[in-house]
């Protein structure tokens, strides 16, 4: 927990609690925010009850009979549609947030994301502001299969113009989505589906989380680890078990992932010589690699070792449970790694 | 018109299989044997049976997230679907893909899709496969009231009209998308005007009588034949079941379900009307039922003893054809 | 209906303004002046101005890749867009759009879209603000016969229809998508029939009428600042130029464009009209002509003289607001 | 020109004559090979002439004359649906090659892409086979601003079951592309815009170029550089520039980025022990990032200086040519990269 929070009463909260609580506050706080998508209330023109589903994972559960239909939408099924109306939204007075059901869905969105939202300013010369939240869960361990397991950020993170948030647990997730809200350029806030049960202490009240900022759930001296999204509670296992044996792990978060917290990974890796970068994507022009290459080019003298990723492999999620289970990186793959690199 | 019994017997019994599977599904779900996200199909069965009784092989379908009925339908292979929505490496795709993502090629299962919409886009290319090489194919989409929102959808009836592939969109009107009401997600008061506006032929069925919606399918799978292009057919229906197994459909009005259940059961009203025809007996459909319950028995037995895939040998492979 | 003067020479000075900065654009691109891809909208004067004379900068229009026209008509500074589209430092989006991307929030111009159909589903997010705000403010989306056919514009349609935001979609049926006719790309009859489809009210105009179009516009804004949601226009138009400056147009029948300059020229049919009508005179409009061309000469003499970007400065800004 | 076409007649070809070759000789050869797009022929339904424009940019000309408007299909301005119907008619016997006009566009029909063609074979177990191209135009120059000017290519090798191929002259186009449509699996085909009328000897015959083969345009002992699609050509100048001074760079131009012919770039980092790439996307989960971390993975202990990239900064394409110009890595901006690895 950072200073500035330190003083606030807190609760167990899930991260899914974490980021419901975020929007009730940050909707009742400020009347221009809105939140939009399909089920994000539920039942919209049937006869059962209201706010049924409040998102098909409840992340917005109870916002709509707090905050009306008005101001809580649910839409048919035109992901562009959707996140467009967000966009064009945020670009004339408004704070939309929009969930995409499954990050998944950019497929069919992907257009107003990375060609629209992502570009106004610059191509406009500075002139317009989209400050837009778009929602999406990502990644794997549901057995929900190819079309809806994957986390691909790194697809995002490529796109100048656009921040791309990855909590890793419910106390950055209710920080970061008040900041994401607050913020006036385009934010993707990508939750890992896999952690929405996960708890910890979190602040009752508003509190910003900034962009940027890593955290440093473990420090260490001898080998750094860099984990994103759901990876971190894998670097975070890997890191006490290695610990017993006498092995120091720094474990960076970068929570935010553009922007990326450069400095503290360079500064790490100066102490340690050693890095190894956690990522549940695939391995190709992935979070990962770009990790690396700026360590290769920036912080090259410091290492001493190569650089190891542990990533998906290069293939489709597979619906298996065996088989996915194999493809997303394992506790048992990170602690590999960081014997590797110790050359151990 | 006139039926055959062979005819009517496979029409019972492919809507008896595919009923007896997703119910299976659920109670095997519930128990724990069926990973992932599964959505099945059950009060349904008459429009997939309908649409794919008078196909080929060669005919192409190509299915949804709520696939199962129309792989039944199409002729895929009741075991290999069990095995594979067991995520079991002899399954009908190697345990790779799961309810969602099943296909079989052989049969002219283009694919079931966890993607609302991706599906007619592709079937149209099985469409326009047929028209370029005149085999005289014809390529049927389902969808439901809630994929006809997707662009993906609308893009591809309009380039079915512009290019006349033989394309039958079948859109399944079960009154919801998810939670959403189907007369909510869809703007216009009528989807099939909507759909006459692409400019093909379109019509509305009661989609629980299996000879009303086949009837509309036989003449748009001619018109097809005959180089006349698509049509859309709206099928209005209505799910047994949750949007998926586990959903607690608190979205739905009181007594919805077991009102459905008794007084909207499309086998039911199959049956009842073949018997009052005289065109078939209880005692031929009793004798159906009889075997596709010990079908979907051995589905589960045999599904629940199959192998499980390897991860050594089997998460690399069948990405590429070669890399 | 009766018009007011103001209203009329206001009119007519947009569209000659139009006209005027779109044959310029041409001719200093061939020059060299302009860089890029550049599509002009001369011919179409009537349609943009139409819809936007009746709106003040609180009203939102969102563009399309034949921007201009929509930008002058809704008040953007004519020097501003010539340095722009000639990519100077002091060009309305520093010349860092084009274009093809020209913007103007103050002027209530979202943004022109080198997109086909990217602008209507943002143009629902601007008249989704004025349904939440309550600011009694409409919206208007540009859209093209081509642009019909792209999912994202039929999926906006779609959901304008179920919020029923104040969203008019202007469709500018000029004939031409690139090289591809209309009625090539549409597969359906009538546009509007399938506009109407989604369940909004729709209707064809002839869009080199200024009036008609403007009459079909002024009800459109009305029902939409009264709560009553959508509507779609059809404008039937021609394009005078090129899909792009430059563009042979080899897909134009003989004597097509020619015939179109002399007889279907909406500026020469509004003239036409407002002297039978005796609203204007000749000399009122020869006068507003002669300050046209001062402005436009003007604009290209100070876009010419105005500073290039820099790239040191330039380059790296305005991508975020805060990073 | 490798061996196996070192007997056959060339001519004089561009870029764009050598692909609208492939595709006329494969078309010819194989009835079952079609092409459609928006104007991939032009005119269609109009008074003027047919085949108007063969494409915008004329790749396509002459072909809907020859094979008729039954397998040269021009379409709706629909994305989706024209890469949706291609793909279907590949899993269904035909071997489509769809034209994306602007590579920017996969942003209205990305799920056709990366959620379907990539992934139908994994998916259903290795069933399905899926032999389409998707070409289309990528890159800078041609002072197209934001939305037209676009690379990337990273976003679809990120993509596990796609595979992308970036020919960087007429030569390597045209055996490419032959090799593309008699591939079994989806391609994606990016032809860089600013290249079309680059010309060089290509033989009049068909002839393949294998995927996952490096070219090797200079060859030195100092450096090497990795250049891609159009940078290659920027990468070769520099290479001569500084050959002058006695400074000697092995250019690899991987033809493919996805296989990419990781080998032959280790091999020679083995060599030069130097790193620098030049790739005209933007610079985060970049392919410059990716290579720069297979090189930092894998080619660690050859290395004797950071590994430097040399790509677009982290904004849209700007308009304005002064602009744009300064966004394209220059060779100038090579040149000074290789003098900083060898530390000059
Ligand atoms: C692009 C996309 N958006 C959303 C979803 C989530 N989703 C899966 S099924 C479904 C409802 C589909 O409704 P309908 O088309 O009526 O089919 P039904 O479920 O009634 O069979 C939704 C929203 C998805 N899988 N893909
Ligand atoms: C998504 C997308 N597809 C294709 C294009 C290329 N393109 C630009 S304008 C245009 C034709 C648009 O036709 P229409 O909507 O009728 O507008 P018009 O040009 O007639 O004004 C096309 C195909 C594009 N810019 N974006
Ligand atoms: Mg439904
Ligand atoms: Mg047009």
């Amino acid at each position: 927990m950072s200073n500035s929070t330190k003083h606030m009463k807190t609760s167990l909260k899930t991260y899914r609690e974490a980021i419901n609580e975020a929007l009730h506050q940050e909707m009742e706080r400020d009347p221009t925010v809105i939140v939009l998508g399909e089920e994000v209330s539920g039942g919209a023109g049937g006869n059962g009850q209201d706010d049924a589903y409040g998102g098909v994972f409840g992340v917005t559960k109870g916002l709509q009979p707090k905050y009306s239909r008005d101001r809580v939408i649910d839409t048919p099924i035109s992901e562009s549609a959707i996140v467009g109306a967000a966009i064009g939204a945020a670009n004339t007075g408004l704070r939309p947030v929009a969930e995409l059901m499954f990050f998944d869905f950019i497929g069919v969105c992907f257009d107003q994301i990375f060609n629209q939202a992502a570009k106004f300013r610059y191509m406009f010369g500075g002139k317009s502001i989209t400050p837009v939240v778009i929602r999406g869960t990502v990644g794997g361990g549901w057995r929900a299969g190819a079309q809806h397991s994957n986390m691909l950020h790194p697809v995002v993170t490529h796109i100048p113009g656009l921040k791309v948030v990855m909590p890793s647990n419910a106390y950055d997730a209710k920080g970061l989505m008040v900041r994401a809200i607050r913020d006036n350029d385009p934010v993707l806030f990508l939750e890992h589906k896999i952690m929405y049960d996960n708890a910890c202490e979190v602040p009752d009240e508003l509190y910003e989380i900034p962009f940027g900022e890593a955290a440093f759930p473990r420090q260490g001296t001898d080998v750094t680890i860099v984990a994103i999204s759901n990876m971190v509670t894998k670097a975070i296992e890997a890191a006490d078990i290695l610990a017993k044996e006498g092995i120091s792990c720094d474990v960076i978060d970068p929570r935010t992932v553009s922007p990326l917290d450069e400095e503290s990974i360079l500064e790490s890796v100066e102490v340690t010589g050693r890095l190894v970068i956690v990522d549940e994507a695939n391995e190709r022009c992935s979070l990962a690699a770009d990790i690396s290459s700026i360590v290769a080019e920036k912080g090259f003298h410091s290492l001493k070792a190569p650089i190891r990723k542990v990533t998906a492999p290069h293939t489709p999620v597979p619906f298996a449970p065996e088989l996915e289970d194999a493809y997303i990186p394992s506790t048992a793959k990170v602690i590999a790694a960081v014997r590797e690199v110790l050359g151990a | 018109m006139t039926y055959s019994k062979d005819f009517l017997l496979r029409a019972y019994r492919t809507m008896k299989t595919i009923r007896e599977f997703e119910e299976r599904c659920v109670s095997e779900f519930m128990g724990g044997n069926i990973p992932g996200f599964v959505h099945v199909s059950n009060g349904q069965e008459a429009i997939a049976v309908a649409a794919c009784i008078d196909l080929d092989d060669k005919d192409i379908i190509g299915s949804t997230h709520r696939g199962h009925g129309h792989c039944i339908a199409k002729g895929c292979d009741v075991i290999g679907m069990m095995k594979e929505i067991m995520g079991r490496a002899t399954g009908l795709c190697k345990g790779k893909g799961g309810s969602m993502h099943i296909a079989d090629i052989d049969k002219g299962m283009l694919g079931a899709n966890a993607i609302v919409g991706g599906g007619p886009p592709l079937v149209n290319g099985a469409a326009l496969t047929a028209k370029t090489l005149k085999t005289g194919k014809v390529a049927i989409s389902f969808n439901g009231d809630g994929s006809a929102n997707q662009g993906t959808v609308m893009e591809a009836q309009n380039l079915a009209v512009v290019l006349q592939l033989p394309h039958i969109f079948m859109f399944e009107n079960n009154g919801y998308a998810e939670g959403t009401a189907a007369k909510y997600g869809l703007g216009c008061d009528s989807l099939t005007e909507r759909n006459a506006g692409f400019g093909m032929p379109a019509v509305c069925v009661n989609g629980l009588d299996f000879f009303e919606t086949y009837e509309a399918m036989k003449e748009a799978i001619e018109r097809a034949r005959n180089g006349g292009g698509p049509t859309a057919i709206e099928a209005m229906c209505v799910r047994f079941d949750g949007h998926f197994i586990g959903d607690p459909q608190l979205y739905r009005g009181e007594n919805e379900v077991e009102d459905a259940r008794a007084k909207q059961d499309c086998l039911k009203i199959f049956r009842t009307r073949v018997k009052k025809e005289k065109w078939l007996t209880d005692k031929e459909m009793n004798a159906i039922d009889a075997e596709v319950m010990a079908l979907i028995e051995q589905a589960v037995s045999e599904g629940l003893a199959a192998p499980h895939p390897n991860p050594e040998t089997d998460l690399l492979s069948d990405v590429y054809i070669s890399y």
